[in-house]
């Protein structure tokens, strides 16, 4: 048995040595990530296929340039694009060692690319889980517990290449398939509103964004709006992830742009084909709109304000307006600067 | 008497048999894609009850926002009536709250495991794929979990297949007796298939899949020869009937306006 | 190995077959005791302590008699006290078989008298668990699951007469505790909020309220208030069981009275005495105070309105004052009749 | 040179000597009772960072609106900085979240095994117990999960014992090397007892119970007199430093001034 990120006994141990007070954690993002993201790190990746992805962080690691990294994560759209097309682009600069993972693509907009381009040439080892193998191994990290039990996919192929165990059931005797925790190095995480603790208040699918965060030894966590502490803490029943599994806090407006972050902006239509048709030029043999999309949205950009600026006005504002009927629904004051 | 469509593709017909085979007031836990538009189809007909769950948290929401883009989109959430997140959706079906589960796949097999993970050798090939899919997704967790599984394929003899390269979301297995309940599954198993040229079940004592309807346009001939492996045809086979106007309008008007997901024109 | 309540495949089945459409679940409370709760049955107790424990279903269950029952939950206080106080009256009304527990007393308010009575003559079984390896027995019941891992409390004597099992971790070789599932045959469940399709809403600490209601074949939730579907579901992150885990839904204000309802009133430091004391003369030998207590509060009412009625007003109006300046959270319908 | 009460009760020193024992900015889970109120005089004097953790769901809550009479009711939950159920606080203990966890028992072992459970003989009598406790509650798992724990005890030779009746909470087992380790817990076991008449840690080595220093109006000789098997009395044991006017006045005026964990007058 071998471990990626930290193995259970390890992941304890860090915790228990961690300073966990309530402190102001606000820090630029480009510190967050010289800080906390480091070259061989196991990243688990928040959110869900292309909504709620920690878009803003996974550009400046770009900009930064991280190698042998680990992706993990249940179902990722152009978070794990973005990575991956860094790396067909300069994989001296960005590269993935390893994907642990239940599916890379991006529904209605289409496959992945470049999971086809990288895997199909033997450029990256492949993990793959189901969707809730993913979520309960972060959520068995997240309870401290080095294995969960599960249910499916039982009978599936998965099971001959990666770590998941079957073993009878010491009470009823029937086979189950136990999944080793994950314990990532860093937990990448946007969310809609957050205090300056780290408390994060996550409106529509939690996905698994708590889990993702409690089993990591670190998380950065970029929002939508900073907001007042008493305003977070007036409704307890909603915060999704306490503060003390945060180490970093950045107010990054539309971090996870172009995907959607629910009540505030629905899925750029345009602007993920945009991206997406680059990378698949790219698989096909057509090096430069990929290059280009980079350079002019990525390397060309100091950080995400600069990025949206790119972006027309009237399309960044048809993405709020389409939001369908939901707005983020308590009473709250933005933090003031 | 209904009215008939006679202006329809392949991939609609899908979605309406779809629709059909859903029964009123179960829950139905989507897959992305074509599940989500055939149970908003079936929801404004005669399945008003249905209770869609959706793997990135949302059950029971309203579906009137707009087709989802994404099973963990916005247009799943409204007035939900509970929203948590990827482990709580498969918890409840693995605690047995999901009556059908609706997936698709690249690849079957006879026996109704699906491949969406991978074409080439595994595990030899592994790591040097011939075609990466997207992976596997909930689709696995469905499939073992739900308490039945309805599956929507494009039906073309490569993608029905007697050996499939990968078991992404195992069917009945090897067909053996009792084989799921032996792996240690606790959901009963493949329900339907409907695909673009008929809707299929399986054979209760040798869990391979048969024949129930055609789809129109089709045969039985035409339908066993686009299978690539033969299909159990039984005496009751019947003609499956065709699109109503309204189905299609539902369809083209009020759920997928823009084709994401019901291309216009669809291949094979 | 044997099971209490549902094996974990016979709870399974049992839901795979049963009704899971979205129907009013209005009932009376006399008929949902009548039609849920059987001899013998295993009921899951929900709450925490004195705090939001079914107190109105437990009064209605010793108002109707059962008998050889077995009692799940955490950490009880006054719903079980109640139930242990009718078996001591009368056995052949009312009687418990067994009890899976972690806790029974009343913290601040003193031990349980009944509970040493029942167990020092030897009158009901015992299986001692700690509070996280009952909820997480509870919880593996509501993820469909056989077993739970769990760390604690490994070392304690508590492993040598219940059913836990200690195993090596396939994956790390350290020894690790298993739980058995629990599932209950009946739930029972107070909660502040819910609709008539059975949603509810918590306030505060949610306790094991979730996992006992998914766990079980049936759910009795009362609430003390009824508000209206849309007013639930404007809030879908707020909904704390779905409506489908539920049998039936009854709208009883003060439900959990004496005890602790989060945002609505806190415990009743006169009446809780009261009671207990009537418990801890019982145990000492003196039997008409307890006697009494059941005669005037519980067999001498029809329901939790007319047990109210009898409580001075302004006791009524000071648990309600008290509670601490926690008002429940959200904007609501309250629904008409 | 602070001010000295002169008159105090041996549970005000407890609580005194709990606060004191906290550190400031540590995660500290409580047990019901002294130990909530021992947090909360910390928070109003030297540790206003320490956050509480309370096993029914709240995490960091303002203890503000008056002493919890449970770690479930009301007053521990207003402005929680999370609040969930007992799963979701044991999850984080377990995981590493705590730092300390603040408990008691009635019954304790020179190895800080803790019984809280029964009285008599176990296992044959569990059926027929000479005394009846309330159970663990959360108070195992605190002892095994929390990073270290804080003990508090009345102090009376029966209570000290070199074999309790039944090990409801762990401390270092029989104390040989590695035994909690080896056990499959996870964290390091018990850091001091606190009792109404000393301060106590835990040799290195034997990892059984040593003095540390001597309330007030004690002596190592009382002590050990009311200690049902031999302590290790180190050198270095010291007179500990009586509580403050302050400290007596946040206890009785502002924290618990009904009296409800602190009576006003304790036996033993």
């Amino acid at each position: 048995m071998y471990w990626t990120g930290l193995s259970p006994d390890e992941a304890r141990q860090f915790l228990a040595n961690k300073d966990k007070s309530k402190r102001d954690k606000r820090i630029s993002l480009k510190e967050a990530v010289q800080k906390y993201v480091k070259d061989g790190d196991n990243l688990g990746i928040a959110g869900f296929v292309d909504a709620r992805q920690p878009i803003a962080i996974v550009h400046e690691i770009i900009r930064q340039g991280r190698k042998d990294l680990t992706l993990s994560y249940q179902s990722a759209g152009i978070a794990a694009e973005y990575l991956c097309g860094a790396m067909c682009l300069d994989d001296n600069k960005n590269s993935i060692k390893r994907m642990e993972l239940a599916y890379l693509a991006h529904e209605a907009f289409g496959i992945s690319p470049l999971l086809r381009y990288l895997t199909e040439n033997s450029l990256i080892e492949m993990e793959d889980w189901s969707n809730y193998n993913m979520s309960a191994r972060f959520k068995a990290g997240a309870m401290g517990l080095p294995f969960i039990p599960c249910r499916s996919p039982m009978g599936s192929d998965m099971l001959q290449t990666n770590r998941a165990i079957i073993q009878d059931c010491p009470f009823t005797n029937r086979p189950i398939m136990l999944l080793p925790a994950s314990h990532p190095n860093v937990a990448l995480v946007h969310v809609q509103e957050a205090d300056i603790y780290g408390n994060c208040r996550i409106q529509g699918p939690l996905f698994t964004c708590p889990e993702i965060s409690m089993a990591s030894a670190h998380t950065i966590v970029t929002c939508d709006r900073l907001i007042e502490h008493d305003d977070m803490v007036r409704f307890p029943n909603r915060v999704s992830i306490p503060y003390f599994s945060v180490d970093a806090v950045i107010e990054v407006p539309y971090g996870a742009y172009p995907g959607n972050s629910n009540g505030l902006y629905y899925y750029d239509e345009k602007h993920i084909p945009e991206f997406r048709d680059a990378c698949e030029k790219f698989r096909k043999g057509e090096r430069a709109p990929l290059q280009e999309y980079f350079d002019n949205y990525i390397f060309g950009v100091e950080n995400t304000t600069e990025f949206i600026n790119k972006i027309p006005l009237n399309q960044i504002q048809h993405v709020e307006k389409i939001e369908p009927g939901i707005r983020l629904e308590s009473a709250h004051t933005v933090l003031g600067s | 008497m209904p009215k008939y469509s006679e202006d329809f593709t392949p991939q609609e017909m899908i979605v309406v048999a779809g629709s059909r085979t859903l029964i009123d007031n179960k829950v139905v836990f989507a897959g992305t894609g074509l599940p989500m538009v055939a149970i908003t189809l079936a929801q404004l007909t005669h399945g008003p009850g249905i209770v869609p769950v959706f793997e990135a948290g949302a059950v029971g929401p309203e579906l009137s926002r707009g087709l989802p883009l994404s099973v963990g989109g916005s247009r799943t959430t409204y007035k939900a009536n509970y929203l948590l997140g990827l482990n709580s959706a498969f918890e409840l079906t693995q605690r047995g709250f999901c009556d059908f589960g609706f997936i698709g796949g690249a690849e079957i097999d006879p026996y109704g495991n699906l491949n969406s993970t991978m074409l080439g050798s595994y595990p030899d090939g592994y790591n040097k794929p011939k075609v990466r899919l997207p992976g596997s997704g909930g689709a696995s967790d469905m499939a073992c979990s739900c308490e039945r599984t309805i599956i929507i394929m494009v039906h073309e003899p490569r993608r029905f297949s007697e050996k499939i390269d990968y078991i992404t979301s195992p069917g009945y297995l090897d067909g053996s007796p009792n084989a799921r309940w032996r792996a240690g599954m606790v959901g009963q198993g493949p329900y339907r298939v409907i695909t673009t040229k008929a809707i299929m079940g399986f054979d209760d004592e040798t869990k391979r899949m048969k024949l129930i309807a055609t789809l129109p346009g089709e045969t039985v001939e035409s339908v066993q020869e686009a299978t690539g492996f033969e299909l159990i045809i039984p005496d009751d086979v019947y003609p499956f009937e065709p699109p109503t106007v309204e189905e299609i309008r539902l369809i083209r008007e009020v759920i997928d306006p823009l084709g994401y997901f019901v291309k216009k024109k669809i291949k094979g």
